[in-house]
């Protein structure tokens, strides 16, 4: 990375992104503790650098469809903390207004959405790709998807037709070595996932996800593609820092695996470190940047508690944009 | 329904839905489209044929097998303010893409909380023809039990036409469903809405219609067992048994008003129903009827349809398990006597 | 049931699951479980573990995320004579591979006239748990509908181990829902079916259970809503009714002969049920059981549950559309004032 | 194939098969004009030369999974001509009792199997292959699939899981140019299908279908790897001469295609000129070939047309092979 430390700037908002992102995480899991989250929370921690990376290359008209582990794309995609977090924890100033939780979150102007099935954001990105095409605009349709969900048919129907199609898409696989307990290794039949995108005739690059500054390189190498010519894939490696879900019991993995890479590959204690070492920035900056990313997300935090759950009077709306409604089973019927 | 003196126009029902769909396409640019051979083909029923000349190969794209890939781009295009039509060619293909229809389609409107409407046809043909049990269903009662969908299926070609275009301009998702016993028949065969007209004009999406009045039974179906229902009905006049026909129309929404209407003159109901009787149509009829008006409002309740059954390939089999005319008689005089 | 004196073990009802599973696979070699992340971590909620160091990797085998694949093998499985239990880690996700289900595993049978049979069990769970939309989900009426499936869901420890035993030992494709809420509670904590024996048993896949005799008003309901229901019961004989609960333990088919017995008694029948109460399994047993006893056999019918509404993600919303305790005795309430 | 032309007796048996195989699909087309079938009949017209080829390798106790596209699969698997061509008519003594019909053929003991869906084939082939496996025999699995079927998500899931799990499965593609009215090149985003074998680890392998001896031996070194070492693919071309299914109007190929098609390119009319040519066989001998398949295929066609289709007494049986009935809606009720 030497030769591209040249921009302290660009270093100090990656630095403070990251951590931002990382602090986030840790937020939700305070929501989990608390009881304000409820179903399976997913976070990234851990996988931060390619989100970082992500940002960089995200436009405002551009499209995002990411999965269960979402909230850093999220993030990168500048959906406002605010509404984010209010929507992770259920709050009627949610992005959806507490409808739809920390696995469905939606924002059409950003047009980023999120899914709770893998494999099922790639044929959304797929829609968004054929969109900008045929409205003539310049923009990518980016969706990021883990290593487990290569192996669903929705991302072979996917990358084959954005091949046919000639569409900007732009798959990013966050490789984080597990599925829940099944390890990569056992799921895939090739060594690199990257190496599938030739059966789409398209570029595939395995890029280490801890590194922000080469996933950053790869992702822009696969929007160039993307814009000139058709789909593209990056694979950044990474690792699951946390169980699969909060509150997994995360016994199939061994501690030795475990600690080796928190220990090894956390992507914020590398940058740091880096940063320090390399005299970009130096401990008085980093820490500022902590400081500040730390209140910002200790805000949004504070005011979503104090926010409420959606009043119950509005289960019922919502279910056909037309305002139809067609409860079944109102009432008893006696002879 | 708009029967009028003039005589039918010599189109078949598949060129109805065609013309629908042109006229909702010249009105809207944002409507698309999508699915296996509806472009250069035309749609293996002809019900988009003509499109891809009008609108060009971007608006009607052929795709390849891959309906996971083209349903769930629906909700891509949806969010970017298209319309997307897309066909799932037989609806017994309905189970390698169900997934985009019920998780996304129909629930990101409430799954965010009001603020991201889906405005997509989910276009498919159903109905037995002989071709047996993996491309015969109906399975409207599949999608009416899913929450966030309006489902249809027309009857005649005056619907035909204007339902489609009505499933075009909903904001809602609807999954429309032909019948695959009906696309080839010609309007001038039609004893009830066969005229159809050149301009574009809608057929609201939520409104059944009563296209036999009777007195004695409400006999309640759709689709292709309309006209069957009907020739029963005729028929059934010998037996003494006044039958009142609804064409349903809709299954999501039901309208009740008609229904109600009816029963509070007949009495008596009777549904009949090609697709499987358990867990659908009929239940939900009953039920929402007995719910509605009050257990002491019919004398009679029955269904006919298919009881349960994959649908055979011989012919000797299939007649057993379809509803056709002489079944759905035999069914209305049961009824009949039962009162 | 079998409820003796003894003290319950202390197992949760996946413990049960399992430990049905286990002596299933001892008892018939050719018994294989397939699905995610059932070997290694033994199911995400615990429900397949220890399998995989009983029977090793062959016949307890982990998938990548890939349920067209690992269900349609099923097929190929059976013809093959083994007998496989796919696990669908949660029935929401069915959408992706229902293909195999109904138009496959269901339907050989009947398609190769009799020939062929499938001996599979379908194992996912179901159920709100505070998951949102896209995992709450029942689903039990959507598989219903499409015939050639045996549709169970258990509702307490001792059921769970004898029902899985019983699909497993089924000639015909089982789809079994567990629920989510249920999977982690304590055998001791249930107020019926707490005792799990160690050995080997079947509970019949086709018999409901009374599991609180009353005389005013039959209540039917199955698996997460059991429980709720027989609080509601005990809590509603303040409000003067005295409620039969009926667990069905299966939809597909539907015990007419406990249900009749009881409706003899009552005069009422109250449906509850998690599921999206649409085209579902409200309609059929008020439908079913007007056709069998007679529309003069019932005073009143009415059903509670998920009135047709996505499962929303915040537990205010959540409480309003899933039955719970509550609005359960609050329908047996409006059920006692209508009668 | 001037080198394999050694053995009379094997070109004897070719020529015969393949010349039975269209007199086949020959006498299905009598029974659509007869209304005897219905539905929609799809043949193999023109694709004669890769069931022939697939017949020399496959083992009674091999299995194989085919589509909608069927019937020379099943003669490859050497289903009995009689209880075929009865099914594919709806008849009493058909292999299914006349309740499948031609999209929908089961025979348990040979372990074949049809379906109507396309793509579904494929996970069935992985449930045999894995059987062989873990029952430890040295049986292939063969799924015979389509051009268009490779879109499906269902033939990537499965090409990966026999992949990971190196199951003895061999795919062969019949690439015809055509599904239904798509052309091949408009679906597909490799120039071949066979290349798309390497984003699962396993060879691929495109072979001039209208030959049977190179698509014989292409088969050939799958299955030798299949049972090595896990999947292979076959793509083997070849033509659709008919509509896609009997009725098809097949407006959306030139007429030019079809014609040239059709005159250069029948597998049964090149093989004939070669082996006469080459003096391999004789006119006379040929001639005595045709007309033995031909009488052969007479006469089952006459025998099942004079059977009967189910008495209709038996549409409710079979739903479930315990006997269980549930016929719902028996009768009405009354108040
Ligand atoms: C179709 C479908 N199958 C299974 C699941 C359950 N599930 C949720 S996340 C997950 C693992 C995903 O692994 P990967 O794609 O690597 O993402 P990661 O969780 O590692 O970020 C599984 C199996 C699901 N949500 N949808
Ligand atoms: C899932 C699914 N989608 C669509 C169809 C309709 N359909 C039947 S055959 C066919 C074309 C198949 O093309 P190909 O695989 O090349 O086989 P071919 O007909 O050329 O032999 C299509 C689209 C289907 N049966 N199943
Ligand atoms: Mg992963
Ligand atoms: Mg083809």
């Amino acid at each position: 990375m030497s030769d591209t430390l040249t921009d302290a700037q660009l270093w100090r908002d990656r630095y403070r992104l990251m951590v931002l992102m990382r602090r986030f995480e840790e937020a939700c899991l305070t929501g989990v503790a608390s009881k304000e989250i409820h179903g399976e929370l997913h976070t990234a921690i851990g996988q931060e650098a390619i989100a970082a990376a992500l940002a960089e290359h995200i436009r405002d008209g551009d499209s995002l469809a990411s999965t269960h582990r979402n909230h850093l794309h999220a993030i990168a995609k500048r959906i406002p903390l605010h509404p984010l977090m209010a929507e992770i924890f259920e709050k009627e100033t949610g992005l959806c207004g507490g409808f739809g939780g920390h696995m469905h979150l939606f924002d059409r102007e950003r047009r980023f959405s999120t899914t709770g099935i893998v494999g099922a954001s790639l044929p959304v990105a797929l829609g968004h790709a054929y969109a900008a095409k045929i409205s003539g605009r310049d923009s990518v349709a980016f969706a990021v998807i883990g290593d487990g969900s290569v192996n669903t048919g929705g991302f072979h129907e996917t990358m084959n037709m954005a091949s046919v199609l000639g569409l900007a898409l732009v798959v990013i696989i966050e490789n984080n070595e597990w599925a829940i307990s099944v390890p990569f290794s056992a799921a895939s039949s090739t060594p690199t996932l990257a190496e599938r995108a030739s059966a789409y005739s398209a570029p595939g690059e395995r890029v280490d996800g801890l590194d922000v500054d080469a996933t950053s390189a790869a992702i822009g190498r696969a929007v160039a593609h993307a814009r000139s010519t058709g789909p593209a894939i990056v694979e950044a490696m990474c690792y699951r820092f946390r169980g699969h879900y909060e509150g997994d019991l995360d016994l199939y993995r061994s501690q030795t695996e475990k600690t080796d890479r928190t220990t090894t590959k956390d992507p914020v204690v590398l940058l740091r470190a880096q940063l320090r070492d390399s005299g970009m920035l130096d401990e008085a900056t980093l820490g500022e940047l902590e400081a500040e990313a730390s209140a910002e997300i200790d805000a949004v935090l504070a005011a979503v508690r104090a926010e409420s759950q959606p009043d119950r009077s509005l289960a019922h709306d919502h279910v056909f944009a037309s305002g139809l409604t067609v409860d079944f089973g109102t009432k008893g019927a006696v002879a | 329904m708009t029967d009028t003196a003039v005589a039918p126009r010599n189109i078949n029902i598949s060129q109805a839905v065609a013309e629908g769909l042109r006229l909702a396409m010249e009105d809207d640019d944002r409507v698309l489209v999508i699915g296996e051979d509806v472009a250069t083909q035309g749609g293996v029923f002809g019900s988009t044929r003509g499109l891809l000349k009008a609108f060009g190969p971007q608006r009607v794209l052929d795709t390849p097998i891959s309906e996971m890939a083209f349903t769930g781009m629906a909700v891509g295009l949806a969010m970017e303010g298209y319309r997307p039509v897309i066909e799932i060619m037989f609806v017994d293909f309905i189970g390698v893409c169900l997934e985009q229809v019920y998780n996304a389609i129909a629930k990101i409107p409430y799954m965010s909380g009001g603020r991201v409407d889906m405005p997509v046809v989910i276009k498919t043909a159903g109905g037995s023809i002989g071709a047996a049990a993996q491309h015969s269903q109906t399975l409207w009662g599949l999608f009416g039990h899913l929450p966030g969908l309006r489902v249809v299926a027309p009857s005649n070609p005056y619907d035909s036409k204007g339902m489609i275009a009505a499933a075009v301009a909903s904001n809602d998702p609807v999954v429309f469903i032909e019948h695959k016993g009906l696309l080839l028949e010609r309007a001038q065969d039609f004893e009830f809405g066969a005229n159809v007209p050149r301009e574009a004009y809608d057929v609201p999406l939520d409104k059944a219609a009563v296209v036999r009045p009777g007195s004695d039974l409400t006999l309640v179906t759709l689709s292709g067992s309309v006209r069957h229902a009907l020739t029963a009905a005729d028929a059934a006049i010998l037996s003494g048994v006044d039958v009142e026909v609804i064409d349903l129309r809709s299954i999501v929404p039901i309208d009740w008003d008609t229904i109600g209407a009816s029963i509070a003159k007949t009495r008596s109901l009777l549904v009949v129903d090609e697709d499987y009787l358990g867990y659908g149509l009929s239940g939900e009829l009953i039920t929402g009827a007995i719910e509605r008006f009050g257990l002491g409002s019919l004398d009679y309740v029955g269904r006919h349809g298919n009881p349960g059954v994959p649908v055979p390939a011989a012919l000797s089999l299939e007649r057993q398990i379809v509803p056709g005319t002489e079944s759905i008689l035999n069914a209305i005089v049961r009824a009949g006597a039962a009162r």
